[in-house]
């Protein structure tokens, strides 16, 4: 197996990941018993569903490894949602309502970045906090109601192609490369893993851990921002339930890939293989007509699964 | 390691191995959550029906109650397999109408229920008129109060079709009753813990209250709990008229309920999803007569669903 | 200047942090019931009083036993699916049998038994208690909805309905159970020895350890004791709203948690204390209240949920730099 | 003869909030000079780096740089006059590669805006490493390393700055006697290259061994500066406590060894070590020496039963234990950990609660807990042991190193431990507390108990045991009765020839 291409500190060396065991295990299963499965069409369809919570899977890797964490990050998603929905509608503007979705992700971020690093409230509050606000500000701007009337050139985000490859696809696999990009390539990403492995290594470096602290919550609502798109695209109208829990569901995917709570462990492939992992398993238990039940208990169960295996692998 | 194969294989096929598909005819049907009783009524209405005329149900259901996102991936998994027919319950009327454009650009037949999609093609709509049933149940308690007095609203989850529509119908029968004062609408979510909490907040208010219109029978149950808690009396009625509603009706501690009727509509959305199968002949909308359940009709109710028989489709639209 | 006198200083102020921060709490408590009084003439009734505390008592035995979890440095997500589950199978037991006891037993015994599953997936299988309670709220939640199928299970005898909706004195009997419950985890928190090694371990689990205490065995008794506790949160609301269905416990766990926080008590383990739970979920409860008496759009409550609990931690951090 | 020194500070002074930490402190450092900084812990030795390196603000002051007046406002300024700090604890990142924790904070960017030329921060890595002689692969993620290979990154990191002035706080503090050896070598490199070096260290034969000049400090304040030739450790250690202090410790006469209290068979473990065997009797001293990462601190945390063992046996008083520390704890055994921050106290907690902390059942044998009895039994202890602690609700934060030691011992004394393990009780402790770290010991075995002493100083081993095993790479490879208890025969037992 070549390395290549892969830097050593990519790779948490201690775990060999859980998280492939569990997706090639997952892959096969159901490979075998669902025929309709391992088509091109459905392989396309998992990966499409997958996407949104990837865009908010990407940031939170990156947050978790400050040993920090974004519980806001989908009820951000939803805000930005319907600001983007009611400003198209209102203006006519995608483009101005695109930047009006990513200005909700701005300030939120800002906002928890600053109320992180400088009024030193812990991650876990200060996003439980903003949550609460971004849910009540969608309900307030919404009564509840769905907005539609959204115009198609939206919906043609989520539902065109480009070559035959979904769009919802290419955007992800930007959004990918580019936080890989982030993450290994630049000054930013070295400093994500200085802030949570050691942040007085920053200090001494000279670089403001408060500034860079920010900027990664600002990076988690940019994102959330993007989401948005996506989701309003595939929506075809914003919601104010829309994403209400993603944090969670992208805070676990993170979890399943490999990335450690602690010291500045990450690993994004592995956040990219939890998402999909989770798109399988869904896809597969709903292709097998699994009953309902049966399929949330087996979403515990893989999550608590690929953890067991990557503590096993931790303890040798 | 050829045979290490064949084994791991086998181990997986035992494994993942689900109820398959069989030969005849499926029909998908999506419901928005596994804990409302209600939706548990619509599934036992599709599968006695789909008993009787010989093809199978699958049900879809988010794992995630009232899941939006999670419903669209269900509706693009689901049409992967291609099922003969969908019988669907939006999650949200209004949100989900990318998911039917995806399944009418797959030529799957789908038959709307309960909640009246606000877009794509569909065979028919059944359904229940929530205004109508929420005007005439109201009106049953209005007369009960003797036309005047005081009385609180719950609403469900602000926004919801069904609630906006149901509680249209209470204020419009309030309109009827110039004597009658409304003290509050307050959502509760269709819960019955919010509604016994919000119920009790609102007693401190209000010293007398005399009705409580629930959009729904949780709800309703909720307000009763909290009225006896503090020894107060008050007539109520909610909406579904679900078990525990006939079992109060039959108590007298609940004074009506509208029959919102699930299995009813279960059962007869399956029967036009199989009639138009068949290239029978199916009506564009089938709209159950709002009837209110109370203390004179509610024995035909105490059957449990499970029991029933599915109406046929002649039955109901000739009534 | 004089060494001596300088540290005396200092010690005074470190000594006054407990204080000052049960102070400013409680400050918030009083500023808070002041601006609903003059807003609404109800609201500091007798009876809206005792209403708010009845409704405050589901609320904190939930955050209780969550309590001693997060003065682990530990998080128990699972709490609300604990709840319905355990809700689900008394109800069940109680319908059955008829028996309340047996109910009220089988609620505990079903929260304890999860609590201990969830102790186990920390301990012995070393699984950040975020995730793995995460996992076992879904796994909770699929047996939850496997079980019940749809249905409603309601109509339990009277005796039962007591623990909920029944008064003594002229006091609902689930506010007796909340004050019960404050001095039993009050005591143990503070008047044990297992419960100072609770604080030793959120403090620092490897000191802990190296001094003898059984790690493991402690963190497996709080995820069993928040477990047992969401278990009889579950009766009470059983009894309050005598019935069960599976979405009962679905919107409980974020706000036990708030309430934890607003309460004082940090989520890197080892400050905090039962009683300021108490103060955070009274806070949360009166929001709620007078959100109601006042009539005011529901759409705001997660609004200023937020906010609430962003001030009472950001007060907490000032009086804490204060203190130091 | 005047110098021009290359850097100077003057006058500099520096309040906390309550503290004066320095006092109208100069300084100055010489081209190609080691110059030793020594005082007792809170003497302002920290602090003087911290400023020097910009890290913090002075308060009054001035700086010059060959004899010009400059300022140090931040860690950037500081750099730019080729000044870097190795601190005690690393500014290591874990997950990062070796190369990219060298060059922190000053990566080369390349052609890509806002991007990192990662091959060339890996070439300059590689470059530094081999200057000093690392042979490493610069693509090594940092959290594999042991300490010694971490401290080599540190250094190419500030060699990498160009450092004209290299401050070392404590360098050889978790170093085995042959890393020491190869630092000191590198400091005699840099030293010829032209490279100043301030260099603080409690250790005297070190200041003695390496300095070029001496400068004390005291209370914030500049005591003396002198030269190696002209001073003799006592004279030196009376200038940082300010009293005469007795260096050498004398061992008072000890009752003769009673019953066996430890004894261990043929014990492995997956932490590395196989097949020690030792006895520990009532009343003795028994010292287990031998390099850094020889495995004795492993042996300590398996006989306490804090790590697992594959094969062997442990028996105290003659009962067999192992594989739990409550037990342990229960039966009268102690570890004082090697780390007493991060092992030994729970800083945020107070003295009195981390006093009782492992006596806890000893002291409330009913499980329930009573402040009042708690608050006696710790009170007790602090005037037995003389902690200096004005209440018992201060966080232990707060106290001296000496102190927090003392507040360790004191925790396994309402225990009623009987058989202490003591790993490096004296690491990062003044010279003065020292010595009343050894009477603690000796006060313990005059009372019956028993000692395991592990310490990387062999003169302490000598001084203090009355006999003593040493260790080498897993294995315990002799034992030394006390009138075989010499340096000499420690270092040739411990290092392989």
């Amino acid at each position: 197996m070549s390395t290549r291409g892969f830097s050593l500190a990519a790779l948490p060396v201690a775990r060999v990941p859980g998280v492939a065991i569990v997706l090639v295990v997952l892959c096969a299963g159901f490979g075998v018993t669902s025929p309709g499965f391992a088509t091109p069409a459905n392989i396309a369809n998992i990966l499409t569903q997958s996407t949104i919570l990837l865009l908010l899977a990407l940031p939170m890797t990156v947050i978790i490894m400050t040993e920090g964490l974004d519980l806001s990050i989908g009820a951000v998603l939803t805000f930005a949602s319907i600001v983007l929905a009611v400003t198209v509608i209102a203006t006519g503007s995608p483009t101005l309502a695109f930047l009006a979705a990513l200005g909700v992700g701005l300030c939120f971020g800002l906002g928890n970045g600053v109320l992180i690093a400088v009024f030193d409230i812990p991650p876990f509050i200060t996003t439980l906090g903003t949550l609460g606000i971004a849910q009540g500000l969608s309900l307030l701007v919404t009564d509840g109601q769905s907005v539609v009337g959204i115009p198609r050139s939206i919906e043609q985000i989520y539902s065109g192609t480009a070559a035959g490859i979904p769009f919802p696809i290419i955007i992800a696999a930007l959004a990918y490369f580019i936080t890989h990009a982030l993450l290994y390539h630049t000054r930013f990403g070295t400093y994500v893993f200085a802030l949570g492995g050691n942040r007085e290594a920053l200090r001494v470096a000279g670089i403001s851990v408060r500034g860079m602290l920010i900027r990664v919550y600002v990076f988690g609502g940019l994102m959330a921002g993007f989401a948005a798109l996506l989701m309003t695209a595939r929506l075809n109208s914003a919601h104010p339930t829309a994403g209400i829990g993603m944090e969670f569901d992208a805070i676990a995917a993170v979890a399943v890939g490999g990335t450690s709570f602690e010291r500045g462990n990450g690993w994004l492939l592995g956040t990219l293989l939890g998402v999909i992992a989770v798109g399988v398993l869904r896809n597969g238990l709903n292709l097998l007509a699994v009953p309902s039940s049966v399929q949330v208990a087996c979403i515990g169960a893989l999550v608590i699964v690929a953890l067991f295996i990557d503590g096993m692998r931790a303890e040798r | 390691m050829k045979y290490l194969a064949i084994s791991v294989t086998a181990v997986l096929t035992a494994l993942f191995s689900g109820p398959a598909f069989a030969d005849d005819e499926t029909i998908a049907v999506f419901t928005k959550n596994q804990t409302n009783p209600y939706f548990q009524a619509v599934r036992v209405g599709t599968e006695t029906a789909a008993k009787a005329l010989g093809v199978k149900v699958i049900q879809y259901v988010p794992t995630k109650p009232d899941s939006i996102p999670e419903q669209l991936s269900q509706v693009e998994d689901v049409i992967v397999k291609k099922p003969n027919a969908i019988v669907f319950i939006p999650v949200d009327y209004k949100a989900l109408v990318p998911a039917v454009e995806k399944i009418n650009a797959a030529g799957i037949p789908v038959t709307n229920i309960t909640d009246r999609s606000a877009g794509g093609n569909f065979v028919a709509f059944v359904g229940a008129d929530d205004y109508s049933i929420g005007l005439s149940v109201a009106r049953r308690l209005l007369k009960a109060i003797g036309g005047k007095g005081n009385v609180i609203i719950l609403e469900g989850v602000k926004g919801s079709l069904t609630s906006t529509n149901r509680v249209r119908g209470f204020n419009d029968a309030m309109k009827e009753n110039p004597d009658v004062k409304l003290l509050a609408s307050q959502p509760a979510n269709f819960q019955r813990l919010n509604a016994l909490q919000v119920m009790e907040n609102l007693m401190q208010s209000f010293p007398s209250i005399d009705g409580v219109l629930a959009a729904n029978d949780p709800m309703a149950v909720g307000a009763i709990e909290a009225l006896e808690g503090a020894n107060r009396k008050a007539l109520v009625i909610g909406i579904n008229g679900s078990k525990e509603a006939v079992e109060l009706i039959k108590s007298g501690k609940l004074l009506a309920s509208g029959d919102f009727n699930g299995f009813i509509q279960g059962c007869i959305g399956t029967e036009i999803a199989v009639r138009n199968l068949h290239k029978q002949p199916t009506p564009k909308e089938v709209m159950l007569k709002p009837i209110v359940i109370d203390k004179t009709n509610f024995t035909p109710y105490e059957m449990p669903v499970e029991q029933r028989a599915c109406p046929t489709l002649e039955q109901i639209v000739s009534n | 200047m004089n060494t001596a006198a300088r540290t005396a200083v200092r010690s005074r102020f470190t000594l006054s942090r407990d204080v000052m921060q049960a102070f400013y709490r409680l400050l918030g408590v009083v500023l808070l019931c002041a601006i609903l009084a003059t807003l609404s003439d109800v609201f500091l009734t007798t009876n809206n009083i005792l209403n708010v505390l009845r409704q405050s008592a589901l609320l904190f035995l939930m955050a209780s036993g969550l309590t001693l979890v997060i003065l682990t440095a530990g998080l128990d997500l699972s709490i609300g699916a604990n709840v319905a589950l355990s809700a689900c199978l008394a109800a069940s037991v109680i319908k059955i049998t008829g028996s309340p006891l047996l109910g009220m037993a089988t609620g505990i015994g079903c929260g304890a038994v999860i609590g201990l599953a969830n102790g186990i997936l920390v301990t012995a299988l070393r699984i950040p208690s975020f995730i793995a309670t995460y996992g076992m709220m879904w796994m909770l939640t699929g047996v939850t909805y496997y079980y019940m199928a749809g249905e409603t299970i309601h109509g339990f005898p009277p005796e039962f309905r007591q623990l909920g909706s029944g008064y003594l004195l002229g006091v609902p009997m689930p506010v007796y159970v909340m004050v019960l419950f404050l001095l039993i985890g009050g005591l143990f928190a503070q008047r044990t020895v297992w419960g100072q090694q609770i604080y030793a371990i959120g403090a620092n689990p490897v000191t802990a350890r190296l001094s003898g205490v059984p790690v493991e065995r402690r963190l497996v008794l709080v995820y069993a004791v928040s477990g047992a506790m969401a278990g009889l949160a579950s009766l009470i609301i059983l009894a309050r709203i005598n019935s069960a269905q599976g979405d009962i416990g679905e919107d409980l766990t974020l706000p036990a948690i708030a309430a934890v926080l607003v309460g004082g008590t940090s989520l890197f383990g080892g400050s905090g204390t039962v009683a300021g739970t108490l103060i955070g979920a009274l806070i949360l409860t009166l929001v709620l209240n007078a959100m109601n008496l006042l009539q005011i759009n529901s759409s705001w409550q997660p609004l200023v949920t937020g906010v609430i609990v962003l001030l009472a931690v950001w007060i907490d951090t000032r009086a804490r730099r204060i203190g130091e | 003869m005047t110098v021009v020194p290359l850097f100077e500070l003057r006058g500099i002074s520096k309040e906390f909030p309550g503290v004066k930490a320095l006092d109208d402190v100069s300084f100055e450092i010489r081209a190609g000079e080691v110059h030793m900084l020594v005082g007792e812990n809170g003497a302002g030795k920290s602090t003087l780096m911290k400023i020097l390196c910009g890290a913090y603000r002075a308060d009054r002051g001035s700086f010059f740089n060959n004899g010009e007046p400059v300022t140090i406002h931040d860690s950037t300024a500081a750099r730019k006059f080729g000044i870097a700090v190795i601190f005690q604890d690393f500014t290591l990142v874990p997950y990062l590669d070796i190369a990219q924790n060298i060059f922190l904070g000053r990566e080369f960017s390349s052609r890509l805006p806002g991007f990192i030329d990662r091959r060339r921060i890996h070439a300059e890595a590689k470059r530094v490493l081999d200057m000093i002689g690392f042979d490493i692969d610069p693509r090594m993620p940092v959290h594999g390393l042991g300490v010694a290979q971490q401290q080599m990154v540190e250094i190419a990191k500030a060699l990498s700055q160009d450092a004209r002035i290299l401050v070392m706080d404590e360098p050889t503090a978790a170093l085995s006697d042959r890393e020491t050896e190869l630092l000191f070598a590198m400091i005699a490199r840099l030293k010829k290259n032209g490279v100043a070096i301030i260099y603080i260290s409690h250790r005297l034969s070190e200041v003695f061994a390496l300095g070029d000049r001496i400068t004390v400090l005291r209370d914030g304040s500049n005591i003396a500066s002198l030269l190696p030739a002209e001073t003799t450790p006592d004279q030196l250690v009376t200038l940082m406590v300010g009293r005469p202090v007795d260096t050498t410790y004398t061992r008072p006469s000890r009752p003769t060894p009673g019953a066996v209290v430890l004894d261990v068979k043929n014990l492995s473990g997956p932490s590395g070590f196989s097949d020690i065997n030792l006895t520990v009797r009532a009343g003795e001293i028994v010292g287990l020496s031998g390099l850094v990462g020889s495995g004795r601190t492993e042996v300590a945390r398996a006989i306490f039963g804090a790590d697992r063992v594959t094969a062997g046996e442990i028996r105290l008083f003659g009962e067999p234990i192992g594989g739990s520390t409550e037990i342990s704890a229960l039966r009268g055994m102690a570890l004082i950990p090697e780390n007493r921050k991060t092992q030994g106290l729970a800083l945020a907690r107070s003295v009195g609660d981390n006093i009782v902390l492992a006596g806890l059942r000893k002291l409330f044998p009913s499980g329930f807990f009573f402040p009042g009895r708690a608050m006696k039994a710790a009170r007790a202890i602090i005037e037995k042991l003389r902690i200096a602690t004005p209440t018992l609700r201060r966080p232990v934060a707060t106290l001296s190193g000496g102190n927090q030691q003392k507040v360790v011992v004191g925790k396994w004394l309402n225990a009623d431990a009987r058989f202490y393990i003591f790993d490096e009780p004296t690491r990062g402790i003044d010279v003065g507390a020292k010595a009343e770290i050894f009477r603690l010991l000796d006060g313990l075995v005059h009372n019956g108990a028993a000692i395991l002493m592990i310490s990387s100083e062999q003169i302490e081993i000598v001084h203090i045991c009355d006999r003593a095993y040493v260790m080498r790479s897993g294995r315990i490879v002799g034992e030394l009765a006390h009138h075989e208890l010499t340096e000499a025969n420690i270092v040739r037992l411990g290092i392989h020839q």
